[in-house]
């Protein structure tokens, strides 16, 4: 029948003339965010590493930093990072492309401001980072310290137990055999192969084939030079 | 309470006479004094119109509506209002300047006249004409005119196409509307609104012509160029319609007109459908606004279901349909008169 | 006092404008206008005729309900010629509504 | 009648609604721009409706301003916006030809002259203005439909003939 359709219209005003409004009161109360809600960009300076991932990921050239090479660890340092807000277009590109996540969108919308110049945010590198850098350069000496236990550790581990250790640089249990044995009799040797192999594995693993195969040699010769070699030792 | 107004009209008559004015100058003074009265009943009922329309039409759609100016927004009209008289008034350089500025005045003056002859109360009218309901249609026809004059001042292409769509509408729905009414007038036996509404003291004219009350419901709708007939205004399409260059003042007239126009016909629905200002325990003044702010209430919820009907539908619409169920109601209310007599029943 | 024969008076007065338009009009549609005023002319008479000649009966009004009837058929046939012709000639002066002349 | 310094009220009315029709009926054959002439039409027959109110025949003073100022002044500038051609300043002027306007303008003359003659020199009822039946709604009604009641089918007949007349000349017939 006809009409029926602006009945169920009427109804369904009607329905909703009684429904709770679902108007936001903005400024007095706060809306209620999804939680991947884009709102302004923030930047926590300290986890960046300035790999340049989101600068070269923007579609319109909204961030953009400066690099500086640090003269002594060679790494690219940051020392400025700059968000010109106005061009955002809230893609998100940047922040999935952040390895370390300290770029990101947070939930503040509120951008508004007089000026054009004011959206612009810039981050300068902080000044208690450079000093935290200081003290990481006091660090190096701890850090060496702090090497040096391990050597220390890594010699009475030698000391205690010789075999377990040295299965990890030398294959043969021959030639295990043989190491020990030199190292317990020389200290110096026992001392350069555990600084090797706290810092350097493979070089530890070379020198001691070289120390196994000088030590063969030398068992060779003394076998064939008869009990001369024997009374030189 | 019931004769409070009436009274006072006497008191004041009365005084006036005792002045020396003849008679008849007291009535004419008194008519004047009457004038101020409904006009200033109508501003008054339209800044409240505006908010509830506001207020309605945001409930339908969930939102809150105005609710920052006084509590629940209530003055927010006042402030549109005050904003509206202090704009500045353009009148376009190509307009067609005499026109333009007399349309909005000749709006509002004929949608003010339309409360010449509604009774707001037990004796309460401002003339008690014996045509009264003739009077009102043939007054209410006369708006076609202001709005062509609005278009054709304007000289621009929205307004004059607003223009002639709502006047197209508003002479197509105008013969509903008058056979609507017909069917009562035959019951009741008088074109007095008073008689009708003395007519239903028994039983309301809404449950008798039921017919004739969807048929005026719809025919007024168009009248009053509201609801889904909202064709000469019509934002979306002609940028405002006939009320495109208007700005200000001008504007807020053709505003006003407009509410103005709502409240006299839904009055008048009221009135010769709904028992007029006849119920019990309260005054009857008090019932005639209830009544009347009832069928408001059925025009604001009709204007923010439906979207805007095509004009061509709109046109057929009245020609193909309303006319003649508006006539087939007539013959029946006809039948119904003379098997009623045969009866014995009336 | 105000009696019939001002009534009349103005009839004749709006019948007389009327006639000035119809015979001096080049517009087709303001010709047509100028017979209603004299239509309304006319219908002024009948009615004061009946107000103060034929008190008590309403045979003047009934007349005058009976012109203006035919005055709506005329005006609806008579723009409906006019649009007509504007068509075909694509004009409404009088002037230029030869086509019957020789 | 009340006397109000030399004027009654019914005298005054009547003066206003005879000078706006008047003028109003001068407004249509003078203006040069055809839609302030149909506007003037408009005030008057509204006009002429005043003076219907005021003589006591409230119904065909309603029914004048329905037909004549709803309907039919609605359906004259319709027509005029359909068949406008020029601009609007110069869409109603008179005949170019001066003789032809001074024949009119005699003709009128005349014809007034007259008729003013005629009813001046008229011997009218000495007629107080009598207080009118009050129901001419239900006399006109109770005439049309008794007595009159071929008449009045005759004009519906007439209406229907004409609405269909003109619904055919201005859509035009389809030639099969």
């Amino acid at each position: 029948m006809n009409g029926q359709g602006l009945i169920k219209g009427l109804g369904i005003t009607f329905k909703h003339f009684f429904q709770k409004e679902i108007t936001e009161q903005y400024p007095d109360v706060m809306p209620q965010l999804a939680p991947r809600f884009r709102g302004c960009l923030q930047f926590e300076f300290e986890k960046c590493i300035a790999c340049g991932i989101c600068v070269n990921s923007c579609p319109n050239n909204v961030l953009s930093f400066e690099t500086e090479k640090d003269e002594n660890s060679k790494k690219k340092k940051l020392l400025s990072y700059t968000i010109d807000f106005q061009h955002c277009m809230f893609c998100n590109l940047c922040a999935e492309g952040c390895p370390k996540q300290c770029i990101y969108f947070d939930h503040n919308f509120e951008l508004s401001s007089f000026k054009r110049e004011d959206i612009k945010m810039v981050y300068l590198r902080p000044a208690e980072m450079d000093m935290r850098e200081e003290e990481s350069t006091n660090g190096q000496e701890q850090q060496e310290s702090k090497e040096q236990k391990q050597i220390d550790a890594m010699q009475k581990a030698l000391q205690k137990n010789p075999g377990k250790v040295l299965s990890k640089i030398l294959e043969q249990e021959e030639d295990i055999i043989i190491l020990s044995e030199l190292m317990q009799s020389d200290e110096k040797t026992a001392g350069k192969i555990a600084e090797l192999m706290v810092k350097d594995k493979e070089k530890a693993a070379k020198v001691a084939a070289g120390f196994v195969n000088k030590a063969k040699k030398n068992r060779a010769k003394t076998e064939t030079a008869g009990e001369g070699g024997d009374a030189n030792d | 309470m019931e004769a409070l107004f009436v009274n006072l009209a006497a008191v004041l008559s009365g005084w006036l006479t005792s002045l020396g004015l003849s008679p008849i100058w007291a009535d004419t003074v008194l008519l004047f004094v009457k004038w101020i009265i409904v006009i200033t009943i109508i501003t008054l009922n339209i800044i409240i119109l505006i908010w509830l329309e506001r207020k309605v039409s945001a409930f339908f759609q969930e939102r809150l509506g105005p609710n920052r100016l006084g509590p629940f927004g209530i003055f927010q009209t006042i402030a549109d209002a005050i904003k509206l008289l202090t704009k500045e008034d353009i009148v376009p350089s190509a307009a067609d300047k005499l026109i333009f500025k007399t349309a909005p005045m000749f709006f509002i003056v004929v949608a003010v006249m339309l409360y010449t002859v509604i009774p707001m109360g037990q004796g309460m009218e401002v003339i008690n004409l014996n045509i009264g309901l003739l009077f009102f249609i043939s007054i209410g026809s006369l708006s076609t005119i202001a709005l062509l004059m609005a278009g054709w001042g304007s000289n621009n292409k929205w307004s004059l196409m607003g223009a002639v769509r709502s006047v197209a509408q508003m002479v197509s729905y105008e013969i509903p509307l008058a056979f609507s009414l017909l069917g009562v007038v035959m019951i009741s036996g008088s074109l007095n609104l008073q008689d009708i509404v003395a007519a239903q003291g028994k039983l309301w004219f809404i449950i008798l012509q039921p017919i004739a009350f969807i048929t005026y419901f719809i025919a007024a709708t168009a009248e009053l160029n509201r609801g889904p007939f909202d064709m000469p205004e019509a934002e979306q399409e002609l940028t405002g319609g006939a009320y495109t260059e208007y700005t200000g003042m001008r504007w807020a007239l053709f505003f006003l007109a407009e509410y103005t126009n709502l409240v006299a016909v839904s009055a008048l629905m009221a009135t010769v459908f709904l028992g007029g200002w006849q119920g019990p325990w309260l005054p009857s003044w008090l019932w005639i606004i209830i009544k009347t702010y009832g069928v408001i209430l059925v025009f604001f919820w009709v204007k923010w279901t439906f979207p805007r009907i095509r004009m061509d539908h709109l046109m057929s619409f009245s020609w193909k349909v309303l006319v003649p169920v508006s006539l087939g109601n007539i013959l029946l209310t006809g039948a119904g008169i003379y098997f009623c007599r045969w009866m014995g029943w009336c | 006092m105000i009696g019939l024969p001002h009534y009349l008076l103005l009839g004749a007065v709006v019948f007389s404008i009327g006639v000035f338009g119809v015979l001096t009009r080049r517009n087709a549609v303001a010709v047509l206008m100028s017979v209603e005023l004299m239509l309304n002319a006319v219908n002024i008479n009948f009615v004061a005729a009946n107000k103060f000649m034929a008190v008590g009966t309403a045979v003047g009004q009934l007349f005058s309900v009976f012109v203006i009837v035919v005055a709506a058929a005329e005006i609806a046939v008579g723009l409906a010629l006019v649009i007509s012709i504007y068509r075909q000639r694509g004009t409404v002066d009088l002037h230029d509504f030869n086509l019957l002349k020789w | 009648m009340i006397e109000f310094s030399g004027l009654s009220l019914y005298d005054a009315v009547f003066t206003a609604a005879a000078g706006v029709t008047v003028t109003a009926a001068l407004g249509v054959v003078l203006f040069r721009n055809i839609i302030y002439s149909a506007l003037s039409l408009v005030l008057a027959f509204l006009g002429v409706a005043a003076i219907y109110f005021q003589l006591n025949a409230g119904f065909l003073g309603v029914i004048q301003i329905l037909v004549y100022a709803g309907a039919i002044s609605v359906l004259i500038i319709f027509a005029i916006m359909l068949v406008m051609n020029r601009p609007a300043g110069r869409t109603n002027l008179t005949s170019p030809r001066t003789r032809e306007v001074f024949t009119g303008g005699t003709i009128t003359a005349m014809m007034l002259t007259a008729l003013i003659a005629a009813i001046g020199l008229s011997d009218w009822p000495k007629t107080v203005l009598l207080k009118g039946a009050d129901d001419t709604v239900g006399m006109l009604a109770e005439l049309m439909l008794g007595d009159y009641v071929v008449a009045f089918e005759a004009a519906a007949i007439l209406l229907l003939v004409a609405v269909v007349g003109a619904i055919i000349l201005a859509k035009g017939v389809e030639n099969k």
